[in-house]
């Protein structure tokens, strides 16, 4: 009946639109919308500094190769091992060094400030709060750095 | 023009709105059900109510206990039929919605956790910690999307219901997104638009409570009921109508005029003691406290704001700890949407009208009088309450009465044919109407918030805490005025694109329509009950008046009165006297 | 079986060298990279500090410190190139770089250190 | 009380215009007013075209998001003295299509919204004569932060990801599922799993964290992505080690 009376008024007669909505919305005029900029990234100093952030997993990189490349002078012999503490003295190394130490402390300090947020410890149904999951991840911290620096000096 | 059809189609995506959605895809899932809202339905009203939702569930508690404290709470004015299937079916529905995941606050051994409210003798408040109609409306909504039977619209507005052959078959509405306007028509339709509160200018109401469905309704000719029962909060900030709970005063918050008095005790409130005493002074019954504000206003001991006249809540005594762990929420409003510290500063306050008793005429099953259409929630008059409604009874009898519409429609729907052709020449009607009147509209100076500010006015100065014949006939005269201008309002705004400069003028027309009912209606009551307070008539009349306001529009726009009995099961009418039971009833929730 | 897809075992392996990187790289770095070059600390002798490099647990531990850790870097290097660069569309590429650098590197420690006498 | 402010407000009409541009307005400035008001003192006084949303003006609703001065916030909540002494600018949450104005288009949200499957889901359901399922106030605890969120949208335009990737399903949608997943009554937890844990789910999210800090409501969905990450992982590597104990 319905569809009888609209086409004798020219109108466009829908079944009612199942779930959803996009039946009722596909009537739209043009949006507008913007493009992200490529350096999105650099409009805030917090997105800069997530930027920051993600970068220094570069550093992380960089210290493993260094690491591999004295192991490889370690089981070359006591000459090659003394030539890679040498280039270790080059003020490029020491910048680099320097750099990618303080970016890896940034790393850590992230980590363990965001960590809790990821990992939900509950103790009789009570939230522990955050800032003792990460002062217990700072002490940990602390105390494995302790230990390692103690192995490596006292050898 | 494009139409679409369904079986049922709800508007409204408030609490009621989607409880009816549910009721009847679970009723009959082959019903093609939709719900239609001028906003995403989790933006709905409902969402701000914060108290709670009553039903009885404890032991030591009864269903004729709740009865009890409803029907006289509502000064006699309920139907007690409709009152007794609603405390009965109140305890089921906010289960149900546990059972779709509302977060209820519990007790430590897991069971729901109830809390004593303003009105009830016994303590029988589900909440969800301070933001009980925030959670109840979401749980709702996100388990409406569980069913693929309950097509949305999203963001339509609807300006007619289409009647025809004395039915109600659809409406007319505009996709605000794009400004197309359509037919949609459907064998039943159940209005859940809720309360109208922006009728007036101070109220704790959304910017979207402008009484659309009682007008929608009330211009397809169904009778309006009970409208001159407005419900005030006495303490709401100014401008904003941000609701301060009673927990600030019930702590021990002074009420003060401009001299820093307390003045309640002039009111024969008791007198000031060092520790709030119950029923006594600033834990008065909400009435009462509006009306005494009125009072010292017309003694010019009020002070003048910005947005009127105040009086001062003074928290500062009692102490930031006690503040912070008392009345935080107080507190955190104060300071993020009015910019007050009540630590440091008074709180400015005033009566803020807060809740619409009356409504679309409705049965118990939430059917009108006209054929096809239903209504649930605050824009339905069902009659449980009265004249003034009990704190925390609202949001159950969203769900109540919104599923029992739900399931009526459904039902009357699948006896329904299709609907007939002759309406979609009255949509095109509409929809030039729409266009002509405002979009296409040339001429013409007035300003929509010019009006709308005029029309606010004249309700709280005519239909007030406070009425006289004389405050509402000129009250009446204003509105013939503003109804009169209303046809040379212009728009800035002449896109399709989401004009909201549209929406608001339809609403006004809406706004403009709801006052003259409450005006005429509170005209006709020459008594005093409830929230309807007659100065000129200041006692209660059983004799002439236990008995329902209906107002009707005449097609030439004029009205006409009615009244219909009220119902009386088992509660006999009482006194009510200030200091006993039945008045502490008269204490209204949030 | 039905196939199961890679994301979780690549974040696990993402976090696990997030910690591993965390909780050790700092010390190591100062160590060597800085403090020994500088003079600020006297550094193991040659031979001591081999012998502590080829005990099988220190073999162990060492493996694992570079291998979580080139997978961490492998992770959210691929993500930063993906967000910050916007080149999502080199998808194939990036994941080879990475995840392949990281085996490429994982594979290199290991023979590095089996090898260690 | 001649004070004003100044408000820098984007406009844009699909019909006339090309890309938005911005028109500034002089509006009072009073300590209790928010961006909000000045925006309704705008379109009730100066111009009635100017199209935004808003309803409750009291935090709740979720409709009056916007950028001012550059960061999402709810304008029904954010004081004009905090810009004192201005200029303020008003713009649409960035990362949505812009249709009008300040208006933006949220059907990508609410599609996924949905597609989270955001009920409770179980393989029995219990009858309603049975009562309550009984959770105490520890259990609620669990989800409950997650419970909070007002869909507001203010995370996804402090999203970058979002920004790039519009198929990411985004932090509101993640701590939504993950609010279901924790509550003891719920069931669908699996299934969901299978939704999310897609490249557009979770592992979209790189952590900028960004999402957490603008919330207005406290919901953490940063935390939310990342706690399901862990689940996710944890899933995996389980399965990896019991295959014949996975479902
Ligand atoms: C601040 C505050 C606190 C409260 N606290 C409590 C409390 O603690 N306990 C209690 O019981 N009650 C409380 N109430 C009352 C209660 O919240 C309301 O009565 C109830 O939420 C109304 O719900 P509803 O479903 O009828 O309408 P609403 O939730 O208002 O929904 C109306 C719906 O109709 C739609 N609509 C309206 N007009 C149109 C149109 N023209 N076209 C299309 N769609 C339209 C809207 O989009 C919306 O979806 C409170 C009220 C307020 C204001
Ligand atoms: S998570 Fe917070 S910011 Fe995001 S939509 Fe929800 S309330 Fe808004
Ligand atoms: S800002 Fe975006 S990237 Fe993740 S932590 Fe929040 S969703
Ligand atoms: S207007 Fe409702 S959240 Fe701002």
């Amino acid at each position: 009946m319905v569809q009888i009376a609209a086409d004798a008024l020219g109108c466009q007669v829908k079944p009612g639109g199942l779930s959803g909505t996009p039946s009722h919305t596909a009537y739209h005029p043009r949006w507008y919308r913007e493009r992200v900029s490529t350096y999105w990234w650099l409009w805030k100093w917090r997105y800069l500094k997530f930027v920051l952030r993600e970068l220094s997993s570069v550093p992380v990189a960089y210290f493993v190769t260094l690491t591999l490349v004295q192991v490889h002078a370690l089981s070359d012999g006591p000459q090659a091992y003394a030539d890679f503490q040498r280039w270790m003295t080059h003020p490029v190394f020491l910048t680099l060094n320097a750099i990618s130490f303080l970016f890896v402390l940034f790393h850590t300090v992230t980590w363990f400030n965001l960590a809790p947020r990821a990992i939900v410890v509950r103790l009789r149904g009570k939230r522990v709060p955050e800032f003792l999951i990460a002062g217990s991840n700072y002490a940990a911290w602390l105390v494995i750095s302790a230990a390692v620096a103690w192995l490596i000096l006292r050898s | 023009m494009d139409i679409s059809s369904h079986d049922v189609l709800i508007i409204g995506g408030g609490g009621a709105g989607l409880r009816a959605a549910i009721a009847v895809a679970e009723v009959n899932p082959r019903l093609n059900v939709a719900v239609i809202s001028k906003v995403y339905p989790m933006r709905s009203h409902t969402v701000s109510a914060e108290g709670g939702a009553a039903a009885v569930i404890k032991t030591g508690d009864t269903l004729d206990d709740h009865a009890y404290d409803t029907i006289s709470g509502g000064d006699w004015l309920c139907d007690q039929d409709a009152v007794e299937a609603f405390v009965q079916e109140a305890p089921e529905e906010l289960l149900r919605l546990e059972h779709w995941g509302c977060p209820w606050s519990r007790d430590p051994d897991g069971h729901i956790a109830v809390r004593a409210f303003g009105g009830m003798k016994k303590e029988r408040t589900w909440f969800a910690a301070d933001k009980t109609g925030f959670h109840m409306l979401h749980t709702l909504f996100q388990t409406t999307l569980k069913y693929t039977a309950i097509a949305r619209y999203d963001e339509w507005f609807v300006t007619k219901l289409l009647v025809d052959d004395n039915r109600v078959q659809g409406v007319v509405a505009i996709e605000i997104m794009s400004g197309k306007i359509q037919a949609i028509t459907a064998k039943a339709v159940i209005l859940c638009t809720g309360g109208c509160g922006r009728v007036f200018p101070f109220t704790t109401n959304a910017n979207i409570k402008n009484g659309d469905g009682m007008a929608l309704a009330y211009r397809a000719g169904a009778p309006l009921k009970d409208m001159e029962f407005v419900q005030y909060h006495p303490t709401g900030l100014p401008f904003t109508g941000i609701l301060i709970t009673e927990a600030a005063r019930a702590e021990g918050g002074y009420m003060l005029n401009k001299d820093g008095y307390r003045y309640l005790q002039d009111y024969n409130l008791g007198t000031p003691q060092p520790k709030p005493v119950l029923r006594s002074m600033e834990l008065g019954p909400r009435d009462r406290l509006c009306q005494a504000f009125v009072k010292e206003m017309e003694k010019g001991r009020t002070i003048k704001g910005p947005y009127g006249d105040v009086v001062h809540l003074d928290v500062r005594h009692l102490g930031e700890k006690l503040i912070n762990t008392k009345l935080p929420f107080v507190r955190e409003l104060c300071l993020k949407y009015q910019n007050i510290d009540p630590v440091k500063e008074l709180i400015p306050v005033r009566p803020v009208v807060h809740y619409m008793m009356g409504g679309v005429s409705t049965n118990i099953h939430g059917a009108t009088p006209l054929a096809g259409l239903y209504a649930a929630g605050e824009v339905a008059c069902v009659s449980i309450n009265g004249a003034n409604r009990l704190g925390s009874n609202s949001l159950p009898e969203l769900l109540v009465f919104g599923a029992r519409a739900g399931r009526a429609a459904a039902e009357f729907a699948s006896t329904q044919k299709e609907s007939n052709g002759i309406i979609l020449s009255q949509a095109l009607d509409e929809t030039k109407r729409v266009e002509a009147q405002f979009l296409e509209k040339t001429g013409g100076r007035e300003r929509i918030a010019t009006l709308r500010e005029e029309m606010q006015k004249a309700m709280e100065n005519g239909a007030g805490i406070y009425r006289t014949h004389s405050s509402l006939a000129e009250a009446a005269a204003k509105l013939r005025e503003l109804q009169e201008r209303f046809p040379s309002i212009t728009l800035d705004d002449r896109s399709r694109t989401f004009n909201t400069e549209l929406t608001a003028a339809v609403e006004l027309g809406f706004m403009l329509d709801v006052g003259e009912a409450i005006v005429q209606s509170a005209l006709h009551r020459t008594e005093s009950r409830g929230a309807h307070q007659r100065t000129d008539y200041p006692k209660r009349d059983d004799e002439k008046f236990l008995a329902h306001t209906l107002i009707y529009r005449n097609a030439d726009g004029s009205t006409h009165g009615d009244y219909l009995p009220v119902t009386i099961t088992r509660w006999p009418p009482g006194e009510r006297v200030y200091g006993q039971p039945a008045q502490a009833a008269q204490a209204k929730g949030g | 079986m039905a196939k199961k897809p890679i994301e979780p075992f690549l974040w696990g392996l993402f976090s696990a060298g997030g910690v591993v990187a965390a909780l050790l790289i700092p010390v190591h770095l100062f160590l060597f990279g800085l403090a020994f070059p500088l003079g600020w600390l006297t550094p193991p002798g040659y031979e001591s500090l081999r012998a502590l490099a080829s005990h099988p647990l220190a073999r162990i531990y060492l493996f694992v410190l570079c291998s979580f850790s080139l997978f961490h870097w492998a992770h959210r290097f691929r993500y930063t190139l993906y967000d910050g660069l916007q080149i999502k569309h080199l998808n194939e590429v990036i994941t080879v770089f990475c995840y392949g650098g990281a085996l490429a590197g994982t594979a290199a420690a290991g023979y590095l250190l089996w090898g260690l006498r | 009380m001649a004070e004003t402010i100044k408000l820098e407000v984007t406009r844009y009409a699909p019909e006339r215009h090309q890309a938005p541009t911005s028109q500034s307005f002089e509006v009072p400035y009073r300590k209790d007013w928010v961006v909000l008001d000045a925006l309704n003192y705008i379109k009730d006084n100066l111009d009635g075209s100017l199209s935004y949303r808003w309803s409750c003006r009291m935090g709740i609703c979720g409709s009056c998001g916007m950028m001012v001065n550059g960061e999402p916030k709810l304008t029904c909540a954010t004081f004009l003295s905090k810009y004192a002494p201005g200029p303020v600018r008003v713009e649409p949450l960035r990362y949505f299509p812009v249709v009008r104005d300040l208006i933006i288009e949220m059907t990508d949200f609410m599609a996924k919204l949905r597609s989270v499957k955001p009920w409770i889901i179980r393989e029995e359901e219990k009858p309603l004569s049975e009562g309550e399922y009984l959770q105490t106030p520890e259990q609620l605890d669990t989800y409950k932060q997650f419970s909070m969120c007002i869909n507001c949208m203010l995370c996804y335009a402090a999203c970058p990801v979002y920004g790039l990737d519009p198929l990411f399903s985004g932090p509101a949608a993640i701590a939504l599922a993950q609010r279901y997943n924790l509550d003891s009554r719920d069931q669908g937890a699996e299934e969901r799993m299978g939704i999310l844990s897609q490249h557009a789910g979770i592992w979209g999210c790189t952590f900028v964290g960004e999402c957490t800090r603008v919330c207005p409501k406290h919901v953490d969905p940063a935390g939310a992505i990342q706690q399901y990450k862990l689940t996710a992982a944890k899933e995996w590597f389980k399965s990896l080690l019991m295959p014949w104990g996975a479902k």
